[in-house]
């Protein structure tokens, strides 16, 4: 553990001091520098504003290294000084001249300059979300160390997550299936996987309560992973013979197809319990109403935030937001999930003093006191 | 029950209870009926007699020779009728020799039709040694391998709803079938198997059960899941047990041909008796049982009934098994001294080995009460688990569940609401003082607000029971007159605080105390004496963060009964922490010891 | 409460002892009434039905249940070997097909159209019932089993652990007060019973069971041992079916106490016989004792017999105390009071006088004794 | 090993993406590109896997006549026609080559029909024009009968807070309704406060949970506390 933080720390250590190397710059009246954080494909022209002369506007000409002459590229208002030029060629040489157009109608060339744009191997625009992340890594491994070591953690319960096993059982007792919809992300959608965590945890039940499994997906990769974890957890309860390999299957990936098709199950199989977990959007509320009115215990978790009034009004219970990711650490009791959860937490409470102090700086600069941009600049990301 | 008992006068019950059988002889006084007598002899239903009658003749005959009545002819129970001088009008009893009933049960879910069936059984007075259900982790073998193993005395088979699962309950009755089960008593006759599950598979059920066992079809104990019926299995399960296990227990056939009313298994009446308690005095209730291999538990709240059998705790067959569940460091926090653990752990070994001894030393004693505590604690802690809320229920949402969603099959168990709590058991009726069969019951169940605190003087609530079932009225005369030993109101704030904070003022005239106006601190245990049946109005006003049922912190008057104990106010705050400091322990045990007068001796 | 005292444990030195050898399951006598049988002779056998496997047909065919018997290979009451296919549907043309094999050999039991499930029933096991003590078999009960008579000692302890075993008795301290340690165990006791004194160390037990020792007597254990020794903490006093290498038989109770002079120089006495023991304990309902049992022909009084009604509790009558502080210290009754006797813990109770053998006189309550039948 | 070999794959693949995030170089760029190019192949033959599950589960239903493997035949057919009209269309161009045939009719609708792969025109288009899409609206525009039903079950308050609540929705829905005229301007200026202030507040900070949650469950899958993905969880 303590290994992976110094790492983390020498990464970013080495990135920051790669970064710090100047870029060649021409002592020249036009200066043509390589732009910062970028893939190589940009440079930054910058010019002095003429003296004594009052500047309409400035041509830029980039020289076209076939024909060997300057083409004009663009023109810029009189009180600029500097601009950025991208899609280029990474290390390539390009000329820039640039020329003034005066307010009488005169031109004068300002200067020329070459210069070459080259990749970098950090982006610097993302210091404070590196920074963040790592910060928030390390918050989290501590607190997973601290729960490896056999600390206690609390964590508060939630209703839904609680409610899986009676939701479950219910379906056993009336002898109706259970219907899993993972939601209509994709698998590289961070809650879709989320869902499919969950969807393990509840195979294990449903292995263990002999209760038929539905699950429709959008994806066909999804389907795929969800085949294979569902089939490893009937094996893991001992019962690889009780799992049925049609119990995931494809549906369409038509957004309504597939809505129609999740619907026209509810009506025909009447499942007891459904589970909605994942990436939702329009049709949450066409799920579980329908889902409703067969009479269904429905549990949803979405951390579309759009969704979530849908999902409470026709769902017995909902996992709002952060909750359906918390939910394999709820419901597998595991040590080192809880320990992720308690490193969130801390997390929020970080957030939330710099929401405080971002507040109040906020208000003193509505005052005319201090000024306080310095603040907000940490926290912004230039793209 | 089409028999008259308006004209009863005389009502001789027995209890035959796996070590004594005892007798009870009530009889008509102007109105009221009373306890006149009772007899007790060792319990015949093992070698060398094998024939219960012989203790019910022996306890009877012992309250024959007290009461001066005439009460057995030869050797048989006598009844009144003309021309017969003496003899009883009513003759009952319970019984749970041998063991009492011991059932197995299965249900599909466990936490649903099986918390159902096993609801069923033990509201009929069995000890559930099993619960069978699709979803317990066994595989079907291992499922059969229980089954063979424990012999139980009939198994309730219960699952799906009605128009539910067919094929779980299909399966459970398959490997049933596969286990080919045999009785625990006598060879020659089935098992018998009541099934209250899916109506729908009943047809199914039959196939595979009918040839091996002796089965039993009565209506699904969960039709929806949002009901429970257990009354036609409940039923089914008395009839059974009079017609199988009690018919090859040895003596009870004759014993049955004696009595007027079917004979019930002991913990059935007592939950009998402690129902009409209840609903006669519109009260919530817990009766508590502890003996010496088993711990009962009986709670009425909201007019629910519900019983739960701990059976491997009690004060001496079981009393290892409480030290082992509860770990030795929980038994020692109770007393006041410190003491060589391994010297414990023999000598609660000797208990268990040689279970009719009782403690001589005040030590002894001391330890005992804190191991009754602990087996009361665990006891009550399984009551809490298993009465609860159904399960599986489709909740309705409404916007106001937005910011809470609360989940079915809370714990209907709420202190907060509990009006009277009545132990009965050895350890409880028995203990030297009364005032230690009202702490151990305080600290076993920690009641919160006002809670009525009594014991069974001599354990006739079976009988008692039994009774209700003909004339609740008489039972209830009797339970109230004779049976109950008041020890008074515990005043219990809930909350927590900073230690040696203040907890409770009180207010009120208290007959010989005069006008009271005190402040409780945290921590602290009073004892306010007040004899039995005065009542006193007293303003309790809980300090800041505590609640007495009105609220927290807000100030409730009420009523406190006496009792020989008198008014405890426990203000050890809820939830209870027993200091972790071992000085802070010990002074703060022997401070509610002396405050209440619990010891003879302080330490 | 007449009978407020432990009616105490046997110890006889001779008398009939008889032992029920049933089976669990009706089966086959091998024996007639009248057959002289050693220990180890089998009289009785029967086969227990096998365990049972179930296997999900409908869905490792991928079925619906109501189709599973179209497609059973084999069909109920079928022998099957382990692996062999039971069921297979075939699919495309019979390009390919599904099967369901069986996990274990034994015989279809029953094939559901409900559940999709079939059982499996693995061969019966066989079960045979010994002796379990020399002696001449005296009653035979149909097809159950036999009752065993023999003469002989007859001790019953108060706690064990361990089943049903026979060796040589071999005492191996030199007096009741001893405790059995490690090193009083040598090669010589394997397969032998031991008798120790008043205590036997985890220790010694372990090296017991390493020298393959059948059977220890003493007279105290400690419960922390037996913790360890188990592996678990024994919650319910049921005991009998451990399978630790070694049967121990403990005559007096938990910690460290003397053997009962009689039941040591008894078992001295015995010394080189062969003895059958059994650690089985249940104190409940149908109350077992663990036993030692050496049949032998020496002359002498016959006691009256095993589960037989013991005496009386007398003036004079020998008893033991059982419950501190007097915990194992013997004596004689010398006054029998009637009326009730408040004790230090308050407690209203008969007691008894007893005059110890070290000569200290105690008023105890009589549920605190138990007497000591010796014969 | 059967686990291990996955779980290092995520875990390089994991650290990759995000160390790309920082990374602005072309090298970077190039690789992500690489990646994503991989995931379209991956996800080519996941349809074929999906397609193969679609025909399997109804064919199941048809072959044992399962309750509604009338839908079954149905959806197969579906399928066999999309199948058929793309491939006809794509076959169509091979062998017809780019040459109109005939005039009219037969020449416009069915050269078009057959020779224009999946384009418009095609017969595929048809079929999802004047079949899929109209069958998407229709779905879609339960949506607003779904609501009803919802709001009218749902709209109860029995708590001070559900009170709020419902005042806070009644205040939204009436702002958004054109009633300037009627009630005046501050109406819709409150619903627009509501919705800019309060609600934008909560939102944000159930965005923030979900962020730091992602990032936590993306951190465990990445360094294999969470394995449940692989199925179970040792």
């Amino acid at each position: 553990m303590r290994k992976l933080v110094v790492i983390c720390v020498v990464i970013t250590g080495a990135l920051l001091i790669s970064g710090c190397q100047e870029i060649d710059t021409e002592v020249s009246a036009v200066t043509v520098m390589d732009a910062p954080n970028d893939s190589g494909g940009g440079v930054v022209v910058a010019w002095p504003a003429p003296a004594g002369v009052k500047v309409d506007s400035f041509a830029i000409e980039r020289l076209d290294p076939e024909t060997g002459k300057y083409t004009p590229l663009t023109t810029v208002k009189g009180d600029e000084t500097f601009l950025e030029d991208t899609g280029l060629t990474p290390n390539a040489d390009y000329s820039y001249r640039v020329v003034a157009n005066l307010a009488d109608g005169k031109t004068t060339a300002v200067g020329e300059g070459a210069g070459r744009p080259t990749g970098e191997w950090f982006n610097f625009n993302r210091l404070n979300v590196l920074v963040g992340v790592v910060s928030f890594v390390v918050l989290v491994l501590v607190f997973i160390s601290m729960a490896r070591g056999g600390k206690e953690l609390f964590v508060r319960k939630i209703a839904g997550l609680e409610a899986v096993d009676e939701a479950i059982g219910r379906a056993t007792e009336m002898g109706k299936p259970i219907l899993f919809v993972s939601g209509l992300g994709d698998a590289s959608d961070i809650a879709t996987i989320a869902a499919m965590t969950i969807l393990a945890k509840v195979a294990r039940k449903t292995a263990e309560y002999e209760t038929p499994l539905i699950v429709p997906c959008r994806d066909p990769i999804v389907m795929m992973v969800e085949k294979e974890m569902v089939r490893e957890a009937y094996t893991e309860v001992g019962r690889p013979d009780a799992f049925e390999e049609d119990s995931v299957f494809y549906v369409t990936d038509s957004q309504f197809g597939y809505v129609a098709a999740v619907d026209g199950i509810m009506l025909r199989e009447r499942p007891a319990t459904n589970f909605y977990m994942g990436a939702f959007y329009a049709e949450s509320l066409i799920l579980a109403e329908t889902g409703a009115q067969t009479g269904a215990i429905q549990i949803a978790g979405t951390d579309r935030v759009t969704q979530f009034p849908f999902f409470i009004t026709a769902c017995d219970y909902t996992l709002m937001g952060e909750e359906l990711y918390a939910a394999t650490a709820y419901l597998g009791r595991d040590p080192l999930m809880l320990g992720s959860l308690k490193g969130q937490d801390w997390a929020k409470a970080v957030i939330l003093v710099i929401l405080i102090v971002g507040a109040i700086l906020i208000a003193l600069t509505g005052l005319g006191e201090v000024d306080t941009t310095w603040f907000a600049r940490l926290f912004e990301t230039v793209s | 029950m089409a028999q008259d008992y308006s004209h009863v006068k005389t009502i001789l019950a027995t209890d035959c209870g796996s070590t004594t059988t005892k007798a009870i002889l009530i009889e008509k006084e102007g109105e009221e009926y009373r306890l006149k007598v009772r007899g007790e002899a060792p319990t015949t239903v093992e070698k060398p007699a094998e024939d219960v009658t012989r203790g019910v003749l022996n306890a009877v005959g012992e309250v024959e020779e007290l009461s001066g009545r005439t009460l057995l002819k030869k050797v048989k129970v006598l009844h009144s009728g003309k021309g017969i001088k003496g003899g009883t009008d009513v003759y009952l009893s319970t019984s749970s020799a041998g063991g009492g009933l011991q059932m197995m049960v299965a249900g599909v879910v466990k936490s649903m039709t099986g918390e159902s069936a096993q609801r069923a059984a033990l509201g009929a007075g069995a000890i559930v040694m099993d619960v069978l259900a699709s979803n317990d982790g066994r595989l079907g073998h291992e499922k059969i391998e229980a089954i063979r193993r424990l012999r139980p005395d009939m198994i309730l088979l219960s699952g799906g709803i009605d128009g539910g699962t067919i094929s779980h309950v299909v399966e459970l009755a398959e490997l049933i079938g596969a286990a080919d089960p045999k009785p625990r008593f006598g060879s020659g006759y089935d098992l018998p198997v009541i099934y209250a599950g899916n109506k729908d598979a009943r047809g199914n059920v039959k196939g595979s059960l009918e040839a091996k066992t002796d089965l039993y079809v009565v209506d699904n104990i969960r039709p929806v899941l949002e009901r429970e019926n257990l009354g036609p299995a409940r039923h089914e399960i008395h009839n059974l047990f009079m017609e199988h296990v009690m018919a090859q227990a040895p003596g009870y056939s004759k014993l049955m041909e004696w009595t007027d009313e079917p004979i019930m298994p002991t913990p059935g009446a007592v939950g009998e008796i402690i129902q009409t308690i209840a609903s006669t005095y519109g009260i919530e209730a817990i009766g508590v049982d502890i003996g010496g291999a088993t711990t009962d538990v009986f709670s009425v709240f909201g007019g629910v009934f519900n019983r739960t059998v701990s059976a491997n705790l009690g004060m001496s067959y079981s009393v290892s098994n409480v030290v082992a569940e509860t770990g030795l460091p929980n038994i020692m926090r109770w007393v006041p001294f410190s003491v060589d653990e391994r010297a414990i752990r023999d000598r609660v070994r000797n208990k268990m080995i040689r279970p009719t001894t009782i403690p001589q030393t005040l030590e002894d004693l001391i330890v005992e009460q804190a191991i009754a505590r602990e087996a009361l604690r665990l006891a009550f802690e399984q009551h809490k688990s298993l009465a609860v809320g159904l399960k599986g229920i489709q909740q309705q949402r409404t916007i106001s569940d937005a910011f809470a969603q609360t989940a079915t099959g809370g714990t209907l168990v709420n202190m907060m609401n509990l009006d009277m709590l009545v132990g009965s058991g050895g350890a409880l009726s028995h203990a030297p003082r009364r005032a230690q069969a009202g702490l151990m019951l305080i600290d076993g169940f920690m009641p919160e607000c006002v809670t009525f605190l009594a014991v069974d003087s001599i354990f006739m609530m079976p009988q008692l029971g039994v009774l209700s079932k003909v004339m609740p009225k008489a039972a209830t005369q009797v339970f109230d007159r004779d049976c109950l030993v008041r020890l008074g109101s515990c005043v219990a704030p809930v909350g927590s605080g900073k230690e040696g904070s203040n907890c409770l003022h009180i207010e009120a005239d208290f007959p010989g105390l005069g006008h009271i106006s005190e402040d409780v601190k945290l921590g602290e245990m009073r004892l306010l004496p007040l004899p039995v049946g005065e009542k006193v109005r007293a303003k309790l006003d809980p300090a800041r963060g505590f609640d007495l049922g009105a609220g927290k912190g807000d100030a409730r008057e009420v009523t406190l009964e006496g009792g020989v104990v008198g008014v405890v106010l426990d203000c050890r705050g809820r939830p209870f922490q027993i200091p972790e400091d071992e000085t802070k322990r010990v002074n703060a045990i022997t401070g509610w010891l002396q405050n209440l007068d619990i010891y003879p001796k302080v330490f | 409460m007449a009978h407020a005292y432990t009616p105490g444990l046997k110890v006889l030195g001779k008398t009939i002892i008889r032992k029920e050898r049933i089976l669990p399951l009706a089966g086959e006598v091998l024996v007639k009434k009248g057959d002289t049988v050693k220990a180890e002779d089998i009289v009785a056998r029967t086969f227990l039905p096998g365990n049972v496997e179930t296997v999900n047909v409908a869905n490792s065919l991928g079925l619906p249940p109501e189709e599973v018997p179209k497609f059973m290979v084999k069909q109920e009451g079928d022998a099957v070997e382990e692996g062999e296919v039971i069921a297979e549907m075939k699919q495309f043309f019979g390009l390919y097909s599904s099967r369901a094999i069986s996990p274990v050999k034994g015989s279809i039991e029953t094939v559901s159209s409900i559940t999709g499930q079939i059982i499996v029933r693995e061969p019966p096991n066989p079960v045979v019932m010994d002796a379990y003590v020399d002696g001449k078999v005296v009653e035979v009960h149909g097809k159950e089993g036999v009752t065993v008579e023999t003469t002989g000692t007859f001790i019953q302890g108060i706690f064990g652990i361990g089943g049903e075993t026979q060796g040589e008795i071999a005492v191996v301290t030199d007096s009741s007060e001893r405790v059995l340690a490690d090193e009083d165990i040598t090669e010589e006791c394997a397969g032998k019973i031991i008798v120790g004194g008043s205590l036997v160390t985890a220790a010694a037990l372990k090296k017991a069971i390493q020298l393959g020792v059948k059977g220890v007597i003493v007279g105290g254990f400690h419960d922390w041992d037996l913790k360890s020794f188990l592996g678990f903490d024994l919650g319910v006093a049921i005991t009998g079916h451990e399978n630790l290498g070694v049967t121990l038989v403990i005559t007096e109770g938990f910690g460290d106490m003397a053997m009962a002079e009689a039941t040591f120089n008894l078992l001295k006495a015995r010394e080189g016989l062969q003895a059958s023991i059994n650690g089985a304990t249940q104190i409940r309902a149908g109350v077992i004792r663990p036993e030692i049992i050496v049949p032998h022909t020496e002359k002498g009084k016959l006691a009256a017999g095993a589960g037989e009604e013991g005496s009386n509790l007398e003036i004079g009558t020998r008893v033991r105390a059982i419950r501190e502080p007097f915990f194992g210290k013997l004596g004689e009754v010398t006054s029998l009071p009637v009326e009730l006797q408040i004790l230090e813990s308050e407690a209203k109770v008969r007691v008894l006088g007893v005059k110890f053998d070290d000569g200290a006189e105690e008023v105890i309550p009589r549920a605190n004794v138990e007497i000591i039948e010796a014969g | 090993m059967r686990r291990e070999v996955p779980l290092f794959i995520c875990f390089i693949m994991g650290a990759l993406m995000a160390v790309q995030f920082f990374v602005p170089h072309q090298f970077s760029i190039t690789l992500y590109q690489y990646m994503l190019r991989w995931l379209i192949i991956v996800l080519t033959f996941a349809m074929l896997l999906g397609i193969g599950s679609l025909i399997k589960v109804h064919s199941y239903k048809v072959r044992f006549k399962r309750e509604g493997w009338g839908y079954s035949i149905v959806a197969l057919i579906g399928l066999a026609m999309s199948i058929v009209t793309g491939m006809a269309g794509i076959l169509g161009r091979l062998i017809l080559g780019q040459e109109r045939m005939a005039e009219g009719f037969f020449g416009d609708f069915l050269f078009t029909f057959f020779n224009s792969g999946i384009d418009l025109g095609s017969g595929f288009m048809w079929l999802f024009s004047y079949i899929q899409i109209p069958m998407q609206a229709t779905m879609f525009s339960l949506l607003a009968f779904f609501i009803v039903s919802a709001s009218f079950r749902t709209f109860r308050a029995r708590s001070l807070e559900a009170f709020l609540l419902l005042i806070a929705a009644i205040i939204v829905m009436l702002g958004r309704v054109p009633l300037e005229g009627i009630v005046g301007q501050w109406l819709p200026d409150l619903a627009e406060w509501i919705l800019e202030y309060p609600n934008m507040a909560a939102k944000r900070g159930i965005m923030i949970g979900v962020g730091l949650g992602a990032m936590s469950m993306a951190l465990k899958i990445i360094l294999g506390i969470e394995r449940s993905w692989l199925g179970g969880t040792e």
